[in-house]
């Protein structure tokens, strides 16, 4: 909103370690989200904002703790709620960049619902999920995208429920951008992020980010050794030819690293845009409270 | 009511496809337009499909404290809304209605009766027996001789968006109708009476007034779930936000409608939601988030009967706990209950200054009878109103560096940083933390970090004292009365009926509820009562209940014993039921007395 | 503890990577195998990464009310566990570390020390460092001239799913401490002391003493989410339930988790959650969902301090305000609260018994001290121990037809119909309903439905009677203490303390919370005490204000003041604390009397 | 579970009206609703199961006051949760047929993320969505499947959301049966609804059933004009065709009638099934609890 005076912007280019925090992170030695934070920090660099102009909200998770590491504005909201938080103050503060973070379970279970909503709105933030296929901060119980037939502290015996594939939700549900990267390739990381960080809409940027304590099957090699990058000829604007790709990458067990999917959509805000011209035109100008409250006289 | 004061109370009846709302509403703009005070009630059927449909507007020349009894005047469409009414209607009331081919015998004796034949009207004046309630409004309007004019007027802004046409139509029906009951003036003579003043006053139901209050205060973001009885809050806003530059989003469910205000909130944007008991349920987690991380944020709970689903058309008054207690753990929060439509706009405003000025969660009590009630308020002086602006943190006079959750003196806040606001960056959350908002477990830390919130508490409690409405009748006496929301006007109409029998009450009747008002209170239990009536609607006694929680000590010093009148039948409680209340317990106490 | 009780606590400690929870695991269960009474207590970090842990085990000949104050002996894993601990050891206590090179300043003169290399005895005897662990536990064993079969065959077990060779290394290790620690048993011998007797124990975390309650009472269905510190209820679960026929299914979150035990409580199988405060918060309208449609399910809330996220791993209870009002509207419900680990298992299943016997949802309220803690209890007797198990509705011998929601005399429930049964067909919701279940709004209908609810929580009550733990040192006095949950039994230590000092106490300790204990409280206040502790772990003195507004009265006329001792640090009383609490008070009137 | 006795099954064939209860709908005059009535009282007679052991499970808006309406057990729920509260019904237990009836906003506004898990889970369940592309029960409010542009009470210049499909949005989370049909073709339901009720696994069923209160423009009429049989060759195993179909009639704005996918996968009850097996197996023959607690002796 307009109103809410947002301080006049630092100009000074940012510098190496501008987005980074003054804490140190908290995960295990060898945790994945190490890089999408280093990645991430990069990515801004280019990106160039400066940092009073970025929040970065999250839910809760380890890759939840993200904002605590950052040099900019942040919120650790609870449990599932990342991109509902984030929503608002996006609508709110258009001119603010807002940057999501969280992990499978908090954008996939509990935060399933505002991740479905997010996507078909389109609202213009950038959420970058650490997908390590497990709940870490709990302690290794399974994850809705951990494959079925895992064993984690909560299946014994092996999951019995298919898994969710976090580009293909994402793809389906209505997202204008849609990539996959990876921990174990930085630069390919901070290219992605920085994609969409420049896309405008939501854009959705999965990180396979192994846990290295909990799901320790799903390491860094495992990724490697299983991702692929794009056919040479990939066209991300074709849509059909997305989804065929990513049914493919799961019938043959790969993940494929790149930017899937790209179009070119109004955004929420944009649409609430064109909405506001409705509303003042039938108004005529723009209209005051008092101006309002005598049509109830 | 004062002895002064008239009030006329008319019913309006008919089946649901009569358009007795439409009529209701007319009637009640054109007094409200003329400088009557108006109350209305109308009732709502559980279920969409159709039924009898009641209106009823009272209207007086001073504010009215509650909808009346049974009415002086019915109007009635239908067959069925005589047979209804007929039992009920006091000695000399009017009842104007259609033909009904032969004589009526549902009409009592002790009535007075008009017939008129509205259809005929309808399709003459306006050629569609659509317009026929328009005629009999019409009717009605012309027997109390009100202004023609003022009333065409309303009729076309009624139907300025179904086009011209339709508008002149019921111009007609109306005029149609204005002109026979003018014949009958005299039925009504005796009855009539002019308003006060000539003042236009604003004509508004508890949820257009809350959003009305909401968009005064400064509200520019929305984020709601429809909910009976609360959604007119967010569909108003709808319409209103966008044309000052804000916007009202529906949410996918009430837990992201939360979520959204909480994002905006830490944007600086001053955000709203409303929803209803379920609603509120679901957005206990979110509350808590509010509360930890210190962001204003304003939740509207329309009450209406619970538990669960419930009776979502019916009144209540039972989530009083749930707003003061709702939540694992324990946050600072403010819950304030307006009791009038009034209030639902000035109760608002409230609600938002104090969300802000204290940077905390504010829950607005609204009913399920207060939300759809239409009633007369005074039009708001904008000079007058109070309505607070945060300063946010300023990078350029500090203080260096930004602490967002510095412990301080008197328990207030100190001015947050917003996103944009160089240097201010913090890092927000739910887990606990230091000054700084970084996450801090260190027991001492901790310890410090819950007494800095509820000393926020303190702090709020403080700037509320002496705003509590206190009713003294000036005269000594043992009988004192505390209630709250809806309940409560109803409750000092009561008293000020049973005043005039000999009966003095002392009465407290508490906006906010939660701080609960400790000076006020205090010094109200200390006035010398030892009988405190509460009448409330919910089952458990729920504000009574928190009352012996936090003045135990006084209720004893005191020796006062707390007499719940408790109602929970889906209806709010009207003054003759309250009567019975007190009744009943001094009759009681009487017989043990003389025993 | 009585004169002829003994005990000995010891702490290991050590780096994250360390194992100490290992060491601390397999000397309880060495201890509870040998007939010892064993109380544990661990700290677990606030993030996942390495940091210091902490595991305490205090053994006994007799049951143990809390973990003990400072560790008699202490097995330290690196310099930082001397350094963190010296400060506070008692006099002659024993501290059994590994060398240092050089000497270790940080150890005090009034301590006793023991040098062993544990590394070099587990490269030698498993041919690997990682068994450090269990060679120090070795050590300690052989110390104390614990039985050295019992201990190997529990390294056996605990290294089980690593396979034979992992296991018998440590065996090995076991055996190299062993012989070391034998050697030098005169430190340890004069603090030695045989069990009580010699039956073999359980050991329990409270976590998993809740899991095979709700196993032993006949829950075949679980849901839920994780979330610390309740998980390991649903992941012991989801190891054991198949093998009965039952599932564990790990919903999508805490709302599909109670909404699933609800459906399978629709079904006629007992059904449970578990979760902590967030997971509680978002359960609130499900909750109220269970209530009006009088399903029985049991949802376990094992606290820790909120609010928001708060400290996850961290001990409070802050959530029983939620638990007792938590919904929109009025529901009956049923709070009950363990004290102790074996608690966690018999009212477990009393959990489970109540909510089908009464057809009502029923909160278990644990803590996170509590969950994590391992106890030893009592083998449980399957002859004695009372299984409620539903007889539903039959369509053979009637009555008919059923009537799923009737009036009853003394306000129980009738045996419901679930699908499957014919002519039992009825429909259940969150509505306002009838007797048969059909959707009613009408006052009268409402109001009776309303009253039959409220009922409930009588019969509840009444059923309840004669059950809540009274401590009474049969003397006379005036002092009074109420508590609940995991302060509870540190509260009967603390006043079992006092009086080998001089000050008698009587104590209530209900573990039936809501519907509040009427009868024992109302005896209790008229049994001569004039002030009243209340020692809990939150800010607001949550249960002392329950007490104050549902026994206003009693309170009054017996002239009792409530002295609330509270505490929200994250940790868990300590007797010390609370005796602190009760001086303090003391002192202060004591002061104000001779002033 | 098979703890539960489930009574003795009635044996006699249905007859007519077997499924209809004795409350007479409150609907609206009009409401396609009581067409999909109709049509599942037919298809449960063909179906043939016995009234007892049939249970619907609804949420909260005008469709979901479906139980109340038949004779069968019944359970209507909170706004949202219809799908949960089945799952755990039909989870605990399987001898019973579990039906879910609902409207748009219960399935995928509030009920959004219950929506998606049922699907990946394949649930044994037959879920009837009343599509009427509004809020019917809170007077008129915006749907999550309102078009985009749509005027409601909720958004007076229009929504500005794009919309969700439901067969899309069940195709692409995993149901493995999804059908359309609409409430002026009574037969067409029938069928539809029959084959759901015989399909092992979740089995989604949108029905386009007219609102002629709150949404009049889109009436038995509009759905009739843009509904569209299934093209004679469609082969509703094949997945991809499945997908392309939908994103046509996206475009093309209309709406398939038929069965849009159909395939053969183990249910959630099937796996869980598996997994006891293995527990089994692990204890070597059916524990008891006395046996369990041992274990911490
Ligand atoms: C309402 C609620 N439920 C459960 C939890 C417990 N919890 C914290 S993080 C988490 C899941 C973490 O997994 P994921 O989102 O994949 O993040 P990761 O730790 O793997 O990065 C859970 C269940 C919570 N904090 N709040
Ligand atoms: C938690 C909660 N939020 C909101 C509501 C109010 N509510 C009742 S029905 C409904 C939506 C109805 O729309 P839909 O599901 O499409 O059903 P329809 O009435 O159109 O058949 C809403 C929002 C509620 N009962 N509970
Ligand atoms: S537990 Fe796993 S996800 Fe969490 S910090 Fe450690 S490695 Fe990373
Ligand atoms: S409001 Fe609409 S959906 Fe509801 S009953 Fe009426 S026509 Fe049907
Ligand atoms: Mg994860
Ligand atoms: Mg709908």
């Amino acid at each position: 909103m307009s109103d809410v005076s947002a301080g006049a912007a630092a100009t000074a280019k940012p510098s190496k370690r501008t987005y980074r925090g003054s804490q140190r992170p908290t995960w295990c030695a060898g945790c994945g989200d190490y890089s999408v934070l280093a990645a991430l920090d990069k990515a801004l660099i280019s990106y160039g904002r400066p940092e009073e102009e970025i929040t970065v909200v999250s839910g809760i998770g380890c890759s939840s703790r993200f904002p605590f590491f950052m040099n900019t504005y942040g919120f650790h909201s609870v449990h599932g709620r990342a991109l509902a938080v984030a929503t608002g103050l996006k609508l709110a503060r258009p001119d603010i960049t807002v940057i999501a973070t969280g992990g499978d379970g908090d954008a996939l279970a509990i935060g399933g619902n505002h991740f479905f909503h997010a996507m078909r709105r389109n609202v213009d933030l950038t959420y970058i999920l650490m997908d390590n296929q497990i709940y870490g901060m709990t302690k290794g119980q399974a994850a809705p995208t951990s494959e079925l037939g895992m064993k984690t502290k909560s299946t014994p015996y092996g999951t019995f429920e298919p898994p969710v594939d976090p580009i293909w939700a994402a793809l389906t549900m209505g997202a204008t951008f849609v990539a996959q990267t990876a921990s174990h390739d930085p630069n390919h990381m901070t290219e992605m992020f920085l994609l969409g960080l420049q896309h405008r809409g939501m854009s959705f940027i999965n990180c396979l980010s192994p846990c290295v304590t909990f799901n320790a099957g799903m390491d860094r090699e495992y990724f490697k050794a299983h991702s692929r990058p794009l056919p040479e000829n990939y066209d991300p604007t074709d849509y059909e030819a997305a989804l065929k790709l990513v049914l493919q990458a799961r019938r043959e067990s790969f993940f494929p690293l790149g930017v899937i999917h790209v179009r070119h959509e109004p955004t929420l805000a944009e649409r609430i845009g064109e909405i506001r011209e409705i509303a003042l035109k039938k108004s005529a100008h723009r209209t005051s409270v008092e101006e309002i409250i005598r049509q109830f006289l | 009511m004062s002895d002064s004061q008239q009030s006329l109370t008319i019913r309006f009846e008919g089946d649901s496809g009569d358009g007795i709302i439409s009529m209701g509403k007319l009637f009640s703009r054109v007094a409200a337009r003329l400088g009557y005070q108006v109350y209305t009630f109308s009732t709502f059927l559980a279920v969409v499909r159709g039924g009898q449909v009641t209106f009823q507007a009272r209207v007086s020349n001073a504010p009215l404290l509650s909808q009346g009894n049974e009415p002086d005047i019915l109007v009635a469409l239908n067959r069925q809304a005589v047979a209804d009414n007929a039992p009920k209607v006091p000695n000399g009331a009017l009842i104007i209605h259609p033909p009904f081919g032969g004589t009526c015998e549902e009409i009592p004796r002790h009535a007075r009766t008009l017939e008129v034949d509205f259809k005929e009207i309808a399709e003459g004046e306006a050629g569609t027996a659509r317009s026929k309630n328009i005629a009999a409004t019409g009717v009605l309007l012309g027997l109390l001789n009100l202004d023609l004019e003022t009333a065409e007027k309303s009729v076309d802004e009624l139907f300025a968006s179904k086009g011209a046409d339709v508008a002149e139509a019921n111009r007609n029906a109306l005029r149609g109708g204005y002109e026979e009951g003018q014949k009958h003036r005299q039925l009504l003579d005796d009855r009539f009476f002019p308003p006060a003043d000539t003042t236009a006053r604003l004509l508004l139901s508890g949820n257009e007034a809350v959003a009305l209050g909401a968009l005064t205060a400064g509200v520019r973001f929305f984020a709601g779930y429809p909910i009976t009885p609360a959604s007119e809050i967010m569909e108003w806003l709808a319409g209103q936000l966008p044309k000052v530059g804000g916007l009202m989003i529906q949410a996918e469910d009430e837990i992201a409608s939360l979520a959204m205000c909480i994002g905006a909130a830490y944007g600086g944007v001053k955000s709203m939601t409303a929803t209803s008991g379920p609603g509120l349920s679901l957005m206990i987690e979110l509350l808590g988030l509010a509360g930890m991380a210190e962001l204003p944020v304003v939740v509207v709970d329309v009450q209406r009967a619970g538990p669960s689903t419930g009776m979502p058309t019916k009144e209540a008054q039972g989530d009083l706990v749930l707003a003061a207690y709702g939540s694992h753990g324990e946050i600072p929060r403010v819950v304030i209950a307006p009791q009038t439509v009034a209030d639902c706009f000035t109760q608002t405003i409230k609600a938002v200054n104090i969300a802000h000025k204290f940077q905390i969660p504010v829950i607005v009590l609204s009913s399920q009878s207060l939300s759809h009630r239409m009633q007369t308020i005074e039009p708001p002086d904008f000079e007058k109103l109070e309505i607070f602006e945060e300063k946010f943190w300023n990078p350029e006079t500090g203080p260096h560096p930004f602490k967002r959750y510095p412990e301080t003196e008197d328990g207030m806040p100190v001015p947050r940083a917003i996103p944009g606001i160089p240097q201010g960056m913090y890092r927000c959350g739910g887990l606990e933390h230091n000054e700084f908002g970084d996450p801090d477990f260190a027991p001492a830390m901790r310890s410090r970090m819950v007494a800095r919130r509820l000393k926020r508490m303190e702090a709020i409690a403080k700037a509320f004292r002496g705003t509590t409405f206190k009713y003294d009748s000036g005269a000594e006496t043992h009988l004192g009365l505390m209630s709250w929301g809806a309940t409560a006007p109803v409750a000092l109409e009561t008293i000020r009926e049973l005043e005039s029998e000999g009966l003095k009450f002392r009465a407290l009747l508490p906006h906010v509820l939660w701080p609960m008002p400790t000076v006020a209170i205090r010094s109200f239990l200390a006035s010398g009562i030892r009988t405190l009536f509460i009448p409330e609607l919910n089952a458990t006694a729920q504000f009574a209940e928190m009352l012996r929680a936090h003045f135990t000590k006084e209720l004893l010093e005191n020796n006062i014993e707390v007499v719940s009148i408790t109602k929970d039948d889906g209806l709010p409680f009207s003054p003759a039921e309250i009567r019975a209340g007190v009744f009943e317990y001094l009759n009681q106490r009487h017989q043990e007395v003389s025993k």
